[in-house]
């Protein structure tokens, strides 16, 4: 007997997400966002997801939000750094109340992952004391012990989970690129080993499972199911192989900013040719223009 | 680990005028790259040897004034950007973003994975994430509350979402030195009470039970310390009129005179010259107006 | 990770008889090699596919039951020897202790800091710790309580100090399914009930408001089951007597005919060939009286 | 202005330590216990230690309770493997009473050592409910929310720690060797983040500073003290340099068995020889017999 490959394909691996799940995604900012699979996710048109991104989140976030599948977002923050400060299809929802923000910080987003991977009915955590997070989230509490104050933060646990990450190998063992980030992770464990659910890893590449073992200090993540998507992060950038394409940021910043202020055309337009009629590969990277992401590539230190 | 130092303004970056607008004391209106060094060296002098300092990424400035005490007065001071704990003598382009520096990592000395931002949050521990933490808000008040979180309308609801607090709520309440970071200077960042709470300011960490608060607030055209919890007027920059200053923020200041802050001196223009040999910190975001019209 | 998997006699290892003395049914009495290529298949025979197995350090049979059970039956079994996922086919010396073998890295395919334990061991996560483990002790008790604590003396004190309850008793509790092994099978190990729970069985499970307990024992000598969370015999091997076995557990077992344990099947005999070509199996632990003399 | 050098000597070092510590020694059985140092403590002849070792502790914390050093230890467990199962001073001590045990298991151990580090008033934890751990501990409770049980463990927060690794720089970076165990760490990292105090490493050997940025990714703990004690481990062995001594093992437990029996003078001599007798590197040396640790050495790879 042998032993059974974990790789599956792109819509297959989005079919397993169902309208109501939390959806746990990788990225932090502009970095590694799993965007093949949220334009897969949203073309499934997939309704009252609760997002679990970040930290700090990006444009995978945004993106479904913009495309209506969202009712939640459990973030420390939705932004494109420079290129715009607040996120547009974020701050539009949130400013009319379609979506509900559970409001935290880095640290307690994180906390709330851990919450859930140790199986803890809440944790007790001494930062954040006098801000608004308790005031606006129900279940973030103030307490006191030894006179002490403490945010009491609830377990987080997505249903599913998807990342992308530099490349992995067919029994889903995934691993950031070694070339850079020099083995920094950003959510990619925190969520898949808070998920209850399946973790799905869209990766660059799909690499011999002998040269995953011989490293197997640089695994991020085990028991993934794998889809290999390469530019799969587009516009968003991957460590240590391509770099985010602020281009694009700013064209979607446009098209959402221009939606922000009553115009939806731009954002629409957007859609239509970047994820609805962009379902092949092929037709993604036609709408990007051909080599684009050979002009975004980092080149090999 | 984002430590918001480059929150700005509301509107989209990189359009806005920026210009430095407000008649100096005297002499020539400083360009932008002056204004920039100015405030890289009142940082760089509230950083002592042996401290750990800690902002987000995308903070040159900030980063600028790390390497500038280094070099002058604080050899042992650690530089945290974002998870990396840095070493390296000169300002780069940003690491992770889209500049192509491949190289950047070899200005690392140590990382975090991310999620072990929670191991090093406890100022107690000699891994402590920081000493100091800048931080920086849509709002500000008279208290050194900061706010990311949004600004609320007429009704008492959010009329405008911020972009959340990301990095900057527990690890400025934990911190043992908090220092505000503006790059605008405007009665609507500065305000009497910030709508919603990121970071706490001294009467709500008094009220969670939390001794102090933040200790300072750089802006493009003053310096304000805390009295008994409010802000007042620590210096004017050379190139800012004090009742400018007042009129641009939205809380009563302590009367009195003020003492203007001190120009470089040459050790630190010396120093600049090596830290910034390209002039980046000329295109440091400083609209002390917020950038508009 | 330990998994107290070798934790034994309370003597010093390695100089005890370490014999088997108990008479067989028939057929002559099997060697120390025969005995733990036996236990290897029971062991094996429980293991299911796509499952993750996990034991702590220095656990060679059950590391080659995982293997057997790779082989035959289940080849998406996850074998966690400590904290690393190995691989490989075959036995090889203990990668972490006296042995030089420097290239046992080789055999791992995936690896845990040593604090990350915390992070898998909720059973639910597809990134968990395991679905089987091993648990030993010096006393294991009829509800399937293991005690690596100590043995009180008549004065209801501790007379003998163990070695603590080293990786069992969060995982043990945790886990969905706890086996239990013993290379000891003696009236002072088999106890009516221990004297302290490093893993609850049964009734500590329920009494605590957990359903379940361990599944299964094996020792050198039989197998256990549990009804209604009492041990009674599965099956005793071949080697052993159904009377001795009686007489060397501490408890009433319930009467009642029991089958003799399946020996290894020429497809379990060729596989173990592989596995365990130096006959590295010959030098497990397994003395079922304890090694006293 | 330069930065300064965090280097010092092993008295130097040891002379941080105080009675009625809590001390945090590394250590996992037997890999990486710093023994040199512990030596260093017994002939500082302190007293009263509170000893967080292991989570399974080994020679380290045995030795420093066979001298008398010790009141108190928090361990999952004190071993020698397939040598003893229980070590004996430990063994003698305790049933003696004249040592108290905190009584935990590995996930306990360190979710005290996290809880301390986080700044949490105590953690709520899934395992170990129905075990003694709660009856033998009266600070680790079992208690229930919504149904279901948990231990509530309180942190534990060393004073100082004691740890010994391949390498360091100057500056205090600590980390392991390359060649083995592929950047597991034990309990290094654990020990130095729940610290109120100090962090000593003694290191096998300084290596450049520039060798250790380099790889960053590698660093286990910054910010340590550094002591150059080449075979500083022994007779424990440290990952990819040396393999443990198990015959010098043999050796102690024979010792601590023999007095456990009630014959105290092979343990006395034991003392005599490799500790108060082997006062400098050399005398140790001398004492194990002058090529030992080369026998030791494990081949690069």
């Amino acid at each position: 007997m042998s032993r059974a490959q974990r790789v599956c394909g792109l819509q297959e691996a989005a079919a397993l997400a169902r309208d109501g799940m939390v959806v746990g995604l990788s990225g932090f900012s502009y970095q590694n966002p799993p965007m093949a699979m949220v334009r897969a996710l949203i073309r499934r048109r997939l309704k009252d997801l609760t997002i679990v991104s970040g930290p700090t989140s990006g444009i995978e976030t945004d993106l479904l939000i913009g495309a209506g599948c969202v009712k939640r977002v459990v973030t420390a923050g939705v932004a494109f750094e420079r290129v715009l400060t607040i996120a547009p299809a974020f701050r539009l929802a949130a400013e009319r109340g379609e979506i509900e923000v559970w409001e935290c910080d880095e640290c307690i987003w994180h906390l709330a992952l851990k919450a859930a991977a140790w199986g803890m009915p809440h944790v007790l955590w001494p930062g954040g004391a006098g801000s608004s997070l308790p005031e606006l989230n129900p279940d973030l509490r103030e307490v006191r012990e030894d006179g002490r104050p403490y945010i009491r933060v609830p377990p987080v646990r997505p249903d599913i989970v998807f990342l992308h990450a530099a490349e992995a190998d067919v029994y889903g063992n995934v691993r950031a690129a070694r070339e850079a980030y020099l083995g920094r992770t950003f959510s990619e464990k925190s969520l898949a080993l808070a998920s209850r659910g399946p973790v799905i890893a869209t990766v660059e590449r799909i690499v011999e499972h002998e040269e995953v073992a011989a490293s197997p200090e640089r695994t991020l993540v085990r028991g993934a199911l794998v889809v290999e998507a390469p530019g799969g992060a587009h516009p968003g950038g991957v460590s240590g192989r391509y770099v985010p394409d602020l281009e694009h940021y700013r064209e979607y910043a446009g098209a959402g900013e221009a939606r922000r202020r009553g115009d939806p055309v731009p954002y629409q337009r957007y859609l239509e040719r970047y994820v609805y009629g962009a379902e092949e590969p092929e037709d993604y990277r036609r709408a990007i223009g051909g080599d684009r992401l050979e002009h975004l590539r980092m080149a090999p230190p | 680990m984002s430590g918001g130092g480059d929150v700005g303004g509301l509107r989209q970056r990189g359009g806005g005028s920026g210009r430095l607008d407000s008649r100096g004391r005297g002499g020539p209106r400083p360009g932008p790259l002056e204004v920039a060094r100015l405030l890289t060296c009142v940082v760089a002098r509230e950083l002592m040897d042996g401290e750990i300092v800690a902002f987000g990424l995308h903070a040159e400035l900030l980063l600028a004034a790390a390497l500038l005490a280094q070099k002058l007065h604080a050899p042992n001071l650690s530089i945290r950007h974002g998870l990396r704990v840095e070493r390296g003598a000169d300002l780069q382009p940003a690491a992770w973003t889209s500049e192509r520096a491949g190289r950047s990592h070899e200005r690392v000395e140590y990382l975090e994975s991310h999620d072990a931002i929670l191991d090093v949050a406890s100022p107690a521990s000699p891994m402590r994430f920081c000493d100091v933490f800048f931080v920086g808000g849509l709002q500000i008040d008279r208290e050194g509350s900061t706010n990311l979180i949004g600004i609320k309308g007429k009704d008492g609801r959010m009329k405008v979402r911020g972009p959340g607090s990301i990095g900057t709520t527990s690890i400025g309440t934990l911190a043992r030195h908090v220092i505000l970071f503006s790059g605008e200077h405007t009665a609507r960042r500065f305000v009497d009470r910030v709508d919603y709470v990121s970071v706490p300011g001294w009467r709500h960490r008094a009220a969670a039970g939390l001794a102090g608060g933040p200790s300072l607030c750089v802006t493009p055209l003053a310096v304000f310390e805390f009295a008994d919890g409010w802000m007042r007027l620590r210096s004017v920059h050379p190139h800012a009129a004090e009742d400018d200053v007042r009129r641009r923020t939205g809380f009563a200041l302590p009367a009195g005179p003020v003492p203007v802050t001190a120009p470089p001196t040459p050790a630190e223009k010396t120093a600049l010259e090596v830290i910034d040999p390209f002039d980046r910190l000329a295109a440091v975001d400083l609209a002390p107006d917020g950038g508009e019209p």
